[in-house]
Formats: C-alpha cells, structure tokens, sequence
C-alpha cells in the first residue's frame, strides 16, 4: 500500500489535476455537444472517473484513505445511476424510436 | 317683569312655529284635506308673528335692549365653543318682523295662488322650511348658527325655484342658485374660520366687544370682511355672482315674492349689518362694496329696461335695488340699508305678488308683449301695484321715497359723483316700472284668447295690506327734514354702529329732493308718452335691434360668459381627467406595472424551452458565470 | 371581557349561518347578531369609562392577545357595528345566490374589522387588516357585477401590496424594540427612531393605508370595484373599509413616527387635495351614478386625509366627527343607488329620470341623504367639514379655501346626479315604478335620523374622542410647532 | 439509526409483498411502517447519537426534520390509497421507491461528513428517477424522468468534482474539520477551494430548485405522475433544505464573503425567477413549480439572514408548505379526472358550483402558500421576513415583499378560476379518506396558523 502511494506521489499532484481537470471538461463537452443518449451517459461517467482519478490522487498525496473509500462509493452510486439510467433510455426508445435528446421536448414553456 | 323676561327667553318659538308648520304638513302627506296646508302654513308663521310683535313690545316696555337665548351647545370642543343661541335685539327683531309680516301675507295670497296645484302641501311644507330657516338666519347669535340659516334658506330657494321640477330649465335654475350661492358660502365659512382664530370665538356679542380693541384698517379685519362679503355678494345676488336671480323666476311667483325680493335676498345686508362693527374697521372693504352696490344697482336696471318677462323685469329690479342697500351699506350707513330692506320688502313683495295676480290672470303668460289693457278688468291688483309702483320709484310720500332718498343723501355726502351715478339708477328704475305698469295695465289688451278677471279674496287682501304698508311704511323713518325724528334708525342704534358724518343742512336737501323730483316727473311722462300715447309695444325677440339693445337684451352676455369660463371649462376639465388622465395615464399606469411583469413573466416562462441541451447549456453557463463572480468579488 | 364579545359574536354568528338552511332564516340570525353587537357596543360606550383608554389582554395560544380601546378605537367600532345591521338588512326581501355564505363572509368581514380597531398590537392589527380583506374579496367576487372577475383580482392585489408593505414596516418596527421584542404599540409608540428613518419608513407604512383610503395616486382600484361591486360589498368598502385606512394611519403613523409625518406632511396634504379638486371634476361628468358616487366619496375620504395630516386638534376631531358621518352617509347613499337600480333597471343618468313623479318619498329622503353629503348644515357632514377645514385653516388658507371647494363641486355633481335621476319628466320605459317599502323605510330613516341628529347635537362624538385626541399631543411633542398649535 | 434500518427493511419488504397481488394492504402496511419509524424517530429526541465515525450524527435537528418528512410521506401515502387505485401492477415498487427515497433524506438530515451527504442526495435521486417515469406508456412522463436524471446526474458530476476539489484542498471530508481548515484563511480562501465549495453548493441548490438551477423543475413537475410530483415538492425540498442547513451550519459558516453574496444572487434570482414565471403560467403543476421555486427563494433568505435561528423557520416553513401542497396536487388531480385532463389551471373552473366545501379549502391552501394571514403560510412568510429585517437586509426584504405581491397575483388566479362558473364539468368524486385529509391538511393550516402567534411574539 505505502509503495503505491509513493509511486503515485512520484507524479506531481498538478499533473494529476490537471489531467482529471481535462478529463472532467471532456466529459462536459461531450454532455453539452453530443446528441446521443448513450454517449451523453458515457461523458458523465467520464466526470465521476474524472473525480475519481483526482480523489485517488489526493488520497495518496494527503496519505489518508477516506478518499479512495469515497471512490468506491462514487463507482457503486454511479453503477446504480447508469442502471437506471440505461432503462429509461431503454423506455425512451421504446417510445420514440429515438436517443436523440433534443426529441424530447414535449414539456415547455 | 318675570313674565316679560320668560317670555323673551322663550323667544326660541318663534322659529319653532314654521319648523312644526313644516313638520305637520310634511307628514301629513297628502292626508290633508283641500286648503289644510294652506291654512296650517299661513298660521304657524302668523303666529310666529304675533310672538314676535309682542316680543317687540315686551322689549320695549321692558327696556331691554337685547337678550340672548341659549338653547344647548352646539360646537364645544377644545377652545371652540359655539352655542346654539339666538340673540334678539333691535336689528333682529325688525328682520323679524319683516320676515313674518310679510311672510304671512304671502302664504296667505299663496292659499289663493297655489290653489290648482297638486303639490300645494309640498308647497307650504318648504315655504314653512324656508321660514324656518330665515329666522334662525336672522336671530342667530353667532356667525355659525346664522350660518345654518343661510345655507337653509338657500336650500329652500334651490327646492321652490324647483318647484316645478318636470321643467328641465326650471331645474337648471335652482342648480344654479343653489351652486352660485355655495360659491359665496365658501367665501362666508372662510370668513367665519379666520374670524374665529382672530377672536376666538364666533359669537358676535364677544366678537364686537374684542373688535373695538382693533385699530381701523388692520389687514385681518379687512380680510375677514371681504371674505364675508364674499357671501353677502352670493347671497345678494350682487355682481359677480347675480346671475341665478333671474333665473331663479322660474319658481312660483309668491317664491319669488318673499324669497327672492323681500326676506332671502336681503340676508346678505342684514348679515353686514350686523357685522357693522367690524365693517367699520375695514373702509378698504367699505369702498369695495360701493363699487358693488353701484356697478350691480346700474346695470341690473339697465337690463331691466329691455326685458320683457314681467317677472324678469321685476327680478332685475331687485337686483338693482339690492345694489341700493349695499351702496347705503358702503357708505357705513346701515340703518338706513336695513330701512330700505324694510320698504324694499314691502313694495317688492306687493310688485310681486301683483305681477302674480296678473299672471294667474293671464292663465300662466309672463310676457308683456302679449298684455295691456288689465287696468279695468284687475281693478284691485292695478291700484295696488300702482302704489307699490310709485313707491320703488321715489315719489313721496310713498315708502320708498323716505329709504331711497336717505341713501341717495348719504351718497351726496360722500361723493358727488356717486350721487349724480345713483339718481341715474333711480331714474331708470322709475322708466322701466313705468314702462312695466303702462304695458301690462293700459291699452288694449294684446292676448286674445285669454280671459282676466280679478284673483280671489284670499290673493287680494294681502295685495292691499302690502299696498298699505307701501304707501305708508316709509313714516317709520320720517327725517327731520319733514319734522320726523328718524325713529326707524334710532332704534336700530343699538344693534348696528353706522359710521358718523356731519348731517347736511336741511336746504341742500330740499334741493336735492327737488332736483330728484322733477327727473322723475319728466322720466315718467316720456314713459307715458313712449307707451300709452304712442302705445309702442316691445319687440318681439327675432326683430332686429341695435347693438347696445341687443347688449341690454341679452343681459350683457353675462350668462354666456359664465358659460364659457367656468361650466365650458368644467366640463372639458372633467373629460380630460376621467379620459386623459385617470383612464389614460394613472390607471394604465398601475395596470401597466402588473402588465410589464407578466410580460417579463411570460420571457422567463419562454426561456424554458423544453429542450435538453439548452438546460445543460444553461446550466453550465450558470456555473461558470457564478465562478467568475466569486472569483471576481 | 365585553371587547373579546363584541369580538365574537359576529364570528360565531357567521360560522353558525353555514348550518342554517333557510334564506331567510340566515338573514334574520345575522340581523340579529349585528343588532345584538351594536347593544354591546351602546353599553360599551355608555358604561362610564367609554372616554378613557382601557387594554384588555388575553392570553391565547401562548401568546399576548390584547384587546383594548380608545377614543378613536370606539368611533370606529360604533361606526361599524351602527353600519352592520343595515348592510344586512339592505339584503333582505332580496333574492341572494348562497345567502348562508354571503352573509358569513358579512359577518366575519365586521369581525375582522373590529379586530382592527380593538388590537393594541401591532402584530394583531395586520392579522386583522389582512382578514378583513379576504371576506370582501369573496363577497366582491362572488356577488359582484360586470367584469368582476379582473376587477376584484385588481383590488385584492392592490390592497395586499399595501398591506404587505405594512407589514415590512410593523417587522422593522417589532425588531426595534428593546429587550425581549415585541409589536404592542404601547411599546412601539415609545420607540426613539431617527429622523433619516423615520423619513423613508412613513412610505413603507403608508402606502397600505394611502391605498385603503384611497389617496392619490393610489387610488385607482377604487372607481371600478365600487362600480363592480354589490350594494352590500360596496357598503362595507365605502363605509367601514375606507376608515381603516384612516385609523391605520392615526395609529401608527403619528405615535410612532411624527418626525417622518411631518417631514412628508405638506405632500400628503397636496396629494390628497389634489384628489379633492380631481375626484370632484371627474365625478361632475360621470355617466354611471355608483360611478359618480365612488369619485365623490373618494373626494371626501381624501379631504378627510389632508385634514388628518395638518395635524392639528379640529382638524382631527374633524375627521374622526367625519368618520361617522360619512360612514352613514355614503351607505344610505349606496343604497339609494341600489333601489334606484332595482326599480329602472339601469344606472347610467342619461336613462333616468322624474322618478320623483312616481316615488316622491325616495326623492325627498334622497334629497336629505344628498344634502347631507355636501354638508348643508344641521346634518353631520357640516359639522365635520367645518372642522376639518377650520383645521385646515390653521396650516394655511389656501389649504382651507381648495378643501372648501368640495363645498361647491360637490354641490355641482350630486345636484346633478340628483336631478338626472330624480326631476323631469318620467321616462316611460320604465315598468311600474312603486314607492318605498317597509324595509326601504327601515334602513333608510334611522341612518337619515343619525345624520341629522349628529347635525344638530355632535357633541356625544366630540365627547367620545376627546381624550385620544389630547392625547396625541403627546405623541406629536417632538414636534414643537404642532404642540403648539395643539395648545389652543 | 433504527429508524434508517427499519425503513430500509420496510422497503423491502413492500417489494415482496408486490408479488401478493393484493393493492389494498400495501398502503396500510406502508403507513404502519412508517408509523413505526416515526415512533422510532421520536424515541431518539434529545438523547443524540452518532454512527461509522461520526459520519453520521441523528441530533435534534435531524430527527425534527425525519418526523416532518415521515408525517409527510405518511400524508401523501394516505392519498396515494385512491390515487393508486387504478394502476394496476407495480404499485409495490411507487411504495417502496418513495422509502427508499426517504431514507436518503433520513441521511441528508443527519450528515456529517461529505461522503454522507452525497449518498443521501443520491439515495433519494435515484429512486426518483424511476417514480418520475412511473407511467411508463406515458410520453410525458418519460420525458420528464429522463430531464431528471439526465440534469441530476450532470449535477452530481460538479457536485463530486467540487467534494473532490475541497477533499484535495482539505484532507478531510469531515465537515467540522473542514470548517477548521477554512478559518485559519480568514475569509481569503484558495481559488481551487472556493471553486470546490462553490461546487457543492450549487449541487445542493440543484436540488432544492434554485435559480437558475431550476430549469428541470417545472417540466419534471409537470411530467411526473402528480403524487410523485407532490413528493419531490414536498419531501425533497424539505430534505434539500435540511442538508443545506446543515451543510452551512456544521462546515461552512461563516460563509466566505464570496460564495455569500453568490448565495444572495441565488436567492434573489430565484424569487424572481419563481414568482414572475409563474404569473403567466397556464398549467397548474408547472405553476407550483415555479412556486416552489420562490419558495426556495424565500427559505433561503432566511437561512442566509440569521443561520443559527433560523433553523426553526425552515422546519416550519417546509412543513406547513408542505401540507398546502399536497392536497392542493390531490384536489388538482381530482379536478383533472373530471375534466378534459390538459392540467390547465382552468379545469378548476366550475369547482365552487359544484363542490363549495372543496373550493373553500382550496382557497384556504392557496391563501396559505400566499402568505396571507390567519394562515401557517403567513406565519411562516412572516418569521422570514423578522428574520431578514432584524439583520438588516432590508434591501432584499423589500425586494422579496415585491416577489410575494406578484405571488398573490398567481395564487389569486387560481382562486378566482375555482370560483368562476362553468357548465361542463362532469362530477368531481372524492372518497371520503381523501375528503377527511383534505379538511384535515386546511384546518391544520388555520390552527398552525393561529398557534404558533406565540413563536415570534
């Protein structure tokens, strides 16, 4: 356990920002410019990995496990989302033909 | 001397008498048999008359000058205290006397006049009310309770001159009466407020006493006064604001009789009078009302010459006859005004009621044109109004030669030109009665169809005692000059303080006298020879006329320029306010705040587009601005 | 424990109506009960300490329920529980959808209303204030007339946004307060705030009763909804619900803050004499006679604000003698409309006409209410309007002299009215025109009996209010020029 | 903590007995469980407790917020009985979904720790989802549980990276740790850890509708079967405010100037947003929407005039708009079922002709979520306003009596539709349970109206 978190530590803790930072506005860029449900649901999962990458990385820099068990957490909440996230695609499709987000527009105004 | 002094303190019935007279007939309804009301009216006031005569002499015998009767507190708050009081001293009693005198003849000729209308017990239920409240106007013992009397009897003018109130015009006229006398009443209850916070107190035994303390010519008092005459002005039909009597014709003649010429009218001159005290402090205001009284008496006669409505013509001539009393007012000589109130009551009230009996003659015509030749078949009402004829215009010994003679004396003794000015008036006061009295009794008679004949009993006998009363009234107040000792003004002393002025030589005044009669003498025969010798009859309204009679006849366009100062721009004033202001701006403004909102209500709603991908966006847009905000801050 | 009765008995009259299934059998028990409520308050009045001021508190809910009076407190419940039995009365031998709701909202709307005027805490006045809103509001929406539906949603709105306001102002207040804070205005008025406060804070608290009144420019609601309203809706705005504005205003605005008063002073009087002279002019033209009526009492109720606000000892004991008067007048004079509606069938003047030809004794008592309303002595309406203008007099004629106006449009428009309605010739399109009735006679000559009777003998309301009036000196002391023209 | 196992079990064990087929005693069993919970709930008042490291502490606070949230739940269950009636399978599954949902509040009450507080917000979004897309045939319905999760999820990414930013900051996810680690900055926090408790607040103002976070509600509102919308008005803005309460309170106060003032855009921003939206709005349940958006606006400007007392005005004020709330979705649902079903504000025309007892208590709710008095609703309006007066924000108080003016306006149009006539309109039936809890919810609002004058006086 300690060698992981010294090998982590080998990398300094900007990098590891600055790439779950990149990470996370990837995943934001995909959610605010795909028009497909399903890539749409795979950006978001790409922003708690995002967070999770950054969690690990402070947990191994503060020597403090609290973050990584959140980690585990933030994989089983996200597990469960997309869970329910795929069969309401999953509804949707049944009901018009379509994953396209911008179909969905009944309710307005 | 107890029972002298209980019986003056329950001098209080007097105005009671009218007030149940009205009550009964009021109630009553139509449950009063044929006459009952007539009889009920007339005989309350006689016996408000009767009190006030024995009053009279209870006074006089017991040498009291004046009494005040308190009946409760009116008004007592803080420093105000305002009892509802009547004072009865000499001033008092004359108007008294005069309102209830001649009151009751004209309810009696009324029985007789009234006699066809349905409405004869609304008739004397509000004759009774106006009764009512002209004593309590003239036995006030305070500004506030004459006040109530004042306003009363104006309500009472507005209801009679509406009598006949499926008329439209008729309507319109007591509107206007009513209206143009709340103008002058504002200007009255001003006068009264700032004569309270100057005194204190608005009772005029405790104002009179504190005004003699006051130096002549102090601004307040100066502009107590005005404000007061601004009532009086109302009130007197003087000008300004004289154009609703006139008007005010249109209610039942024996109306016009005692409210419009004998008792209503004179409210103003008794109500100066009275105030003589403070009048005299103020001779700005002193002069102001000369000017009045002359520029009203000149031009209401003027217009009298051309009009052809017999009671225009005698409305016209109130009007300058009023303006007589308020030169004789002006001129700080206020008993004398109160004389001619007296004589002016008398003789006015008999032209009147004559012009009424003519009238009721005719079958309802008031237009001269289309009269002439009564003097045979209307013997009683010819004599009479003869009489009451030669009394308005000066020629002794008839009364109205003693009161107009003191004042054209008076004004001699002021100034010259106000004299030469005032005998013009009287002058032409004597052309126009003239004029009135040869078309309407000599001649032929011009209306064909109509049948005269002399009025009832009930209509004659007042007739003849006022004539009584015309030829003789004027011995009340016999000048020296004629071996009289003036007992009319003497007895007024007390009440009013007529300003002192060297009395002139008995040889100037038989001049004038003189030069004065043969004026009227010549006016007369031109009279004569205008309209009985050479019968020429007045136009008839559509032929054309000169310039200045047409001026005349249509009564200097005083009307219609009323019309276009103030009811014109009333009227597009009420418009633009309801349309351009409260219906376009204030209202669309308080609407449009609420309108403005839920427009923006409706952008906000707008902007939920219902579209995933703008929510993310605004979402994202929300964040990154809220971070460079608290970056920023 | 007489005020908590008076208190209640209307509340507990309206929630017994609901059970009641008879017509009029419902009118008769809130006759009955507004009767009975206007005994209490006689006993009230004569029972010796009438002219003092008394606090009664109750402990309800935990919390300070105090009850309590005054002068002024008592003119406005005698003025609403005289009114009450003839705005209930105005509805009987009348065919009424829902008589058992109708008059639970009549009779919890007096409740509410003497709630006003009896609490001695702040907190508890805007319950009240606000209470009495919701009643009329249902009575205007349900029993109203044309177009009600958007008119009674402008007045409740308009109303509340004052109210509102109010109640910013009665927290601000509460929160000043020492020690354990508290909204009992024995406590508020003692307060010290400062002039720069008090000076914005007058706004805050006089808007709600600047639109209850209504003074200019708020006043806009008013002419729509009185047209809109029923006979007994508009009875209880114009009657009762107007003055609310004025207590409020006598309330809180000159114990607690004078500074603020007599800075905004002089524009209160301009705004609300403005609306004298306004209201008047339009009311001249009005085609609808409840139109005509709702200027004319606006032009009234802002002369009575401008005489409020000059602040001095007549013009107060003017307006609070006006109170009364013009209560009793303006609800004879809706209720006049409301025959003259019920028997030609319409309200605009030009379709009228020489009714007094077939119902003389409507016209004569409508000539007295008529008189009464532009203040012809001997009825109470002059001797309120003198004092007010003599109040008015003492800051400065000119004040004086516009106020007096009223003296002279006021005669311009109801003689008008009066003679479109009453005089000329009987149009004849009307179906058969009767007389008065029984129950017209009932309503119409005790309220013509009071307005006459106070005309000649007003003393008993100068009694009744003396005490608070004085005692407002004390309030107004900071002011020094005031006080002084308190003094004589 | 019993009360989270036992609910949890409840849960599970409504699920089985959805495979009985029998509807009726699924309600009842669920209302007795929750009764349970409640009995459960108030046994632990003042004797506090704290479970897995202090991550979790039911105190006072918490367990008011349960016991409000449990009454609540058993309220809307008590509707649910008719509501459910017709729906033929599942019925188990809507039951226990809102337990699961309530046990996730359970944990945004009592938090302590970050990680609590995002398995809280989770626990109670997700069963949400699904109840949002309780209808599955429903077009509306889908769409308005896909908006929900589609936003909640992007929400809950900043949420996780903002915990993530302040743990990286911080080392601890322990809130008074963290509130010990803010100060020693005195007010000139870090960018990266004001970035990241910017963050969390924003996830939790995403909850409680916020503006301009609020864009999902109306449509979710509007979509969603309108129990599970009276649910998400009710419960989850009571548990949003709680945690958010309590997120201030325990690890952010005082406040760093900077995220204050954010706070006090917010809340201006959602009066605004809330009131004027809602002025023109034709549908009822977006109406409340916007609503309960303002009504976001206004506990917010309590809980940021005076936090320590205003924890009282948030308990009440959620609760006592919960309960006009509620009945006002269940008499508009059975409105809708007599009229043509468009969910316009004016199917309630014709209600006071036909049904004056309902049309009065209708009003009644109305006024209250106005905030007029003698209402809980005034009462409620009324101790925010002490609160924000008192502290002198008199600004925004002025601001917000503007707001509420407008929201008269919006409520007294739904007043005056109740009460205008109409001639079609078939039968409105009410079962006597739904009739009884309707009264009920009414007089409750008159009597905590009228018995809590002691609370501020």
């Amino acid at each position: 356990m300690k060698e992981i978190s010294s090998a982590i530590q080998i990398i300094p803790l900007d990098y590891y920002i600055v790439l779950s930072g990149t990470l996370f506005s990837i995943g934001l860029m995909g959610v605010l410019f795909r028009r497909n449900i399903i890539a749409i649901l795979m950006c978001i999962e790409l922003m708690f990995n995002s967070v999770n990458l950054l969690l690990t990385a402070f947990s191994a820099y503060h020597s403090d496990p609290a973050g990584q068990v959140f980690v585990f957490f933030i994989m089983i909440v996200a597990a469960a989302e997309v869970a329910v996230g795929l069969s309401i695609v999953v509804m949707m499709k049944r009901n018009v033909e379509s994953v396209d987000i911008n179909l969905l527009n009944r309710l307005k105004w | 001397m107890v029972g002298a002094i209980t019986f003056i303190n329950l001098a209080w019935l007097v105005p009671v008498f009218p007030l149940l007279g009205f009550l009964i007939i009021g109630f009553s309804g139509k449950g009063l048999m044929h006459n009952m009301a007539g009889i009920i009216g007339s005989s309350t006031i006689l016996l408000s008359f009767l009190y006030t005569a024995t009053l009279f002499f209870v006074m006089k015998s017991s040498g009291q000058d004046s009494a005040t009767i308190t009946l409760f507190n009116w008004i007592a708050i803080g420093s105000m205290n305002i009892p509802f009081a009547f004072l009865i001293d000499h001033l008092s009693l004359t108007m008294m006397l005069v309102i209830t005198g001649v009151g009751t003849l004209i309810h009696i000729y009324s029985i007789g006049y009234m006699h066809h209308d349905e409405r004869v017990n609304t008739f004397f239920a509000q004759m009774n009310l106006f009764t009512f409240s002209m004593l309590l106007l003239v036995m006030g013992a305070n500004y506030l309770v004459l006040f109530i009397g004042w306003e009363g009897v104006g309500l009472c003018s507005y209801l009679l001159i509406g009598f006949w109130f499926k008329n439209p015009a008729y309507n319109y006229a007591a509107r206007k009466a009513f209206i143009i006398n709340r103008i002058g009443d504002l200007g009255f209850i001003l006068g009264i407020i700032l004569l309270f916070f100057t005194f204190k107190t608005v009772t005029f035994s405790e104002v009179f006493a504190q005004a003699a303390s006051f130096p002549t010519g102090t601004t307040v008092i100066t502009l107590i006064t005005i404000l007061l005459l601004v009532g009086a002005v109302g009130k007197s039909a003087q000008i300004p604001l004289f154009t609703w009597l006139p008007d005010a014709m249109a209610g039942p003649t024996p109306v016009s009789a005692l409210i419009h010429a004998a008792t209503m009218v004179t409210a103003g001159i008794y109500m100066i009078a009275r105030s003589s005290i403070l009048y005299n402090l103020a001779p700005i205001t002193l002069n102001i009302i000369i000017g009045i009284g002359l520029a009203t008496a000149l031009m209401a006669a003027i217009i009298g010459l051309k009009q052809n409505d017999i009671k225009k013509v005698l409305a016209y001539s109130t009007v300058s006859q009023l303006g007589y009393m308020f030169l004789a007012l002006g001129l700080g000589a206020y008993s004398t005004a109160v004389f001619h109130v007296t004589t002016h009551a008398f003789f006015k009230a008999l032209l009147f009621l004559g012009a009424g009996s003519v009238i009721h003659a005719m079958g309802g015509e008031q237009d001269i044109m289309k009269m002439g030749g009564l003097k045979s078949k209307m013997p009683i009402t010819y004599w009479t109004f003869l009489a009451a004829t030669l009394a308005i215009s000066g020629i002794p010994p008839f009364s109205g030669f003693f009161s107009k003679d003191l004042i054209l004396n008076k004004a001699f003794e002021h100034n010259i030109i106000l004299y030469i000015l005032a005998l013009g008036g009287a002058l032409i006061t004597c052309f126009y009665m003239f004029r009135l009295l040869y078309l309407v009794f000599f001649g032929e008679q011009r209306l064909t169809n109509a049948h005269p004949h002399e009025s009832p009993q009930a209509m004659t006998i007042p007739l003849i005692v006022l004539a009584v009363l015309s030829v003789f009234g004027g011995f009340l107040n016999v000048p020296s000059l004629f071996g009289g000792n003036s007992n009319f003004g003497s007895f007024l002393q007390s009440a009013t303080t007529s300003l002192s002025m060297e009395e002139m030589s008995h040889s100037t005044e038989t001049i004038l006298i003189l030069v004065s009669l043969a004026l009227l003498g010549l006016v007369i025969y031109f009279a004569y020879s205008t309209f009985v010798t050479r019968s020429s009859v007045p136009k008839a309204d559509s032929e054309p006329m000169s310039f200045f009679g047409k001026v005349v006849y249509n009564k200097f366009y005083i009307d219609e320029i009323y019309d276009a100062l103030f009811e014109k721009p009333l009227g597009f004033l009420s418009d633009f306010f309801f349309n351009k202001v409260e219906n376009a701006v204030l209202d669309p403004a308080v609407d449009g705040i609420g309108t403005l909102t839920a427009r923006f209500g409706t952008l906000v709603r707008k902007l939920q587009q219902g579209n995933m991908s703008f929510y993310l966006f605004a979402m994202v847009a929300g964040i990154l601005l809220f971070i460079i905000f608290i970056l920023i801050i | 424990m007489i005020l908590l009765i008076i208190l209640l008995i209307p509340f507990v009259a309206s929630l017994l109506l609901l059970l009641v299934k008879h017509a009029e059998t419902v009118k008769k028990l809130a006759l009955v009960s507004s009767v009975l409520n206007l005994l209490l308050t006689f006993y009230l009045l004569f029972s010796g300490s009438s002219t003092g001021v008394a606090t009664q508190s109750y402990v309800f809910a935990g919390s300070q329920f105090s009850l309590g009076y005054d002068g002024v407190s008592l003119v406005m419940i005698l003025l609403t529980n005289l009114l009450f039995p003839f705005i209930i009365l105005a509805g009987f031998n009348r065919e009424q959808k829902q008589p058992q709701i109708l008059y639970a909202l009549i009779l919890f709307a007096q409740s509410a209303l003497i709630g006003v005027f009896l609490a001695q805490n702040a907190f508890l006045f805007y319950i009240f204030w606000e209470l009495s809103l919701i009643p009329v509001y249902f009575i205007l929406l349900l029993w109203g007339g044309e177009n009600r539906r958007a008119i009674t949603l402008k007045f409740f709105i308009y109303t509340l946004a004052g109210s509102l306001f109010l109640l910013f102002g009665i927290i601000f207040l509460y929160q000043l307060t020492p020690g354990l804070h508290t909204t009992d205005f024995a406590v508020i008025n003692q307060l010290v705030i400062p002039e720069s406060t008090q000076i914005w804070l007058f706004w805050i608290l006089f808007i709600a009763f600047a639109i209850k009144m209504p003074v200019f420019p708020f006043h806009t609601w008013q002419p729509s909804t009185y047209t809109m309203a029923s006979t007994q809706g508009v009875m209880i705005l114009a009657g009762v619900m107007t003055k609310m504005g004025i207590y409020g205003a006598l309330r809180f605005l000159f114990p607690i803050i004078p500074l603020g008063v007599l800075f905004w002073q002089n524009t209160v009087i301009i705004l609300s004499l403005i609306v004298v002279i306004y209201a008047s002019v339009i009311a001249f033209r009005q085609a609808n006679l409840k139109k005509l009526i709702a200027f004319s009492s606006m032009a009234h109720i802002s002369l009575m604000a401008a005489a409020m606000f000059v602040l001095n000892y007549y013009s107060i004991q003017g307006v609070l003698f006006q109170v009364i008067s013009h209560g009793v007048t303006i609800v004879a004079l809706f209720y006049l409309v409301h025959i003259i509606e019920e028997k030609t069938g319409t309200l605009e003047l030009s379709q009228m006409g020489g009714i007094k030809l077939i119902a003389p004794r409507l016209a004569i008592l409508m000539l007295i209410v008529v008189l009464g309303s532009i203040a012809l002595p001997l009825t109470a309406g002059f001797v309120g309007e003198f004092l007010m203008i003599t109040g008015l007099f003492q800051q400065s004629v000119w004040f004086a002299a516009i106020g007096g106006i009223t003296m002279i449009l006021g005669a311009v428009y109801m003689l008008y009215a009066y003679q479109r309605v009453m005089l000329g010739e009987t149009r004849a399109d009307y179906k058969p025109i009767t007389d008065l009735g029984l129950l017209d006679y009932c309503i119409l000559i005790p309220l013509i009996l009071i307005l006459l009777g106070l005309g000649v003998y007003p003393q008993p309301i100068f009694n009744l209010v003396e005490t608070a009036v004085v005692a407002m000196q004390n309030f107004l002391l900071p002011i020094a020029n005031v006080a002084t023209s308190f003094a004589n | 903590m019993n009360a989270i196992i036992f609910t949890t079990i409840l849960g599970i064990v409504l699920l089985y007995l959805g495979l009985a087929h029998n509807k009726k005693i699924l309600a009842p069993a669920a209302i007795l469980g929750l009764l349970i919970t409640l009995v459960l709930s108030i046994k632990d008042w003042n004797i506090g407790s704290d479970y897995f490291h202090d991550m979790v502490i039911f105190d006072n606070f918490s367990i008011a917020f349960n016991v409000s949230m449990i009454i609540i739940t058993i309220l809307i269950f008590l509707f649910g009985i008719d509501y459910y009636k017709r729906m033929e399978h599942h019925v188990a599954e809507q039951y226990s979904l809102m337990i699961f949902a309530l046990i996730g509040a359970f944990l945004m009450t009592s938090f302590s720790n970050l990680i609590m507080l995002f398995l809280g917000i989770e626990i109670l979004s997700i069963p949400l989802y699904i109840l949002a897309g309780g209808k599955k045939s429903s077009y509306r319905s889908n769409e308005a549980s896909f908006k929900y999760f589609m936003l909640g999820s992007f929400a809950t990414a900043f949420f996780l990276f903002g915990i993530a930013l302040v743990y990286g900051a911080s080392a601890t996810f322990y809130l008074p740790e963290i509130k010990v680690y803010i100060s020693q900055f005195n007010g000139n926090l870090p960018p990266m850890l004001l970035i990241g408790l910017l963050f969390i607040l924003i996830g939790v103002a995403f909850k409680v509708a916020a503006a301009p976070f609020h864009f999902w509600s109306p449509d979710v509102y509007e979509g969603s079967p309108t129990l599970v919308t009276a649910f998400m008005a009710t419960v989850v803005k009571t548990a949003g405010f709680a945690a958010f309460f309590r997120l201030l309170g325990m690890g952010l106060l005082p406040l760093p100037v900077p995220l204050e003032k954010a706070l006090w855009v917010m809340t201006g921003l959602s009066l605004l947003i809330g009131n004027i939206g809602a002025m023109k709005q034709g549908n009822f349940k977006r109406l409340l929407a916007y609503s309960s958006i303002a009504h976001s606006g206004f506990l917010m400007l309590a809980m940021l005039s005076q936090h320590g007392s205003s924890v009282s005005v948030l308990l009440y004020y959620t609760f006592v708009y919960s309960l006009a709330t509620i009945p006002l979705f269940i008499i508009f649902i059975l409105v809708k079922r007599a009229s043509n079903g468009e969910e316009q504000i004016a199917d309630f025309r014709g209600l006071y002709q036909q049904k004056p007892w309902l049309a009065v208590f209708i009003t009644i709710l109305l006024v209250s979520l106005a905030g007029i008095p003698p209402t809980a609703g005034f009462m409620a309006k009324y101790q925010v306003f002490v609160l924000s007066i008192s502290h002198g924000y008199l600004g925004i108080s002025i601001f917000a009596i503007l707001m509420a003016i407008v929201g008269v306006y919006y409520y007294f149009y739904v007043v005056r539709e109740v009460f205008t006539e109409s001639d079609h309109l078939e039968t409105i039936v009410v079962t006597k349970l739904n009739a009884a809890l309707i009264i009920a919810c009414g007089l409750a609002v008159i009597v905590f109206g009228i018995f809590t004058w002691n609370l501020p006086i």
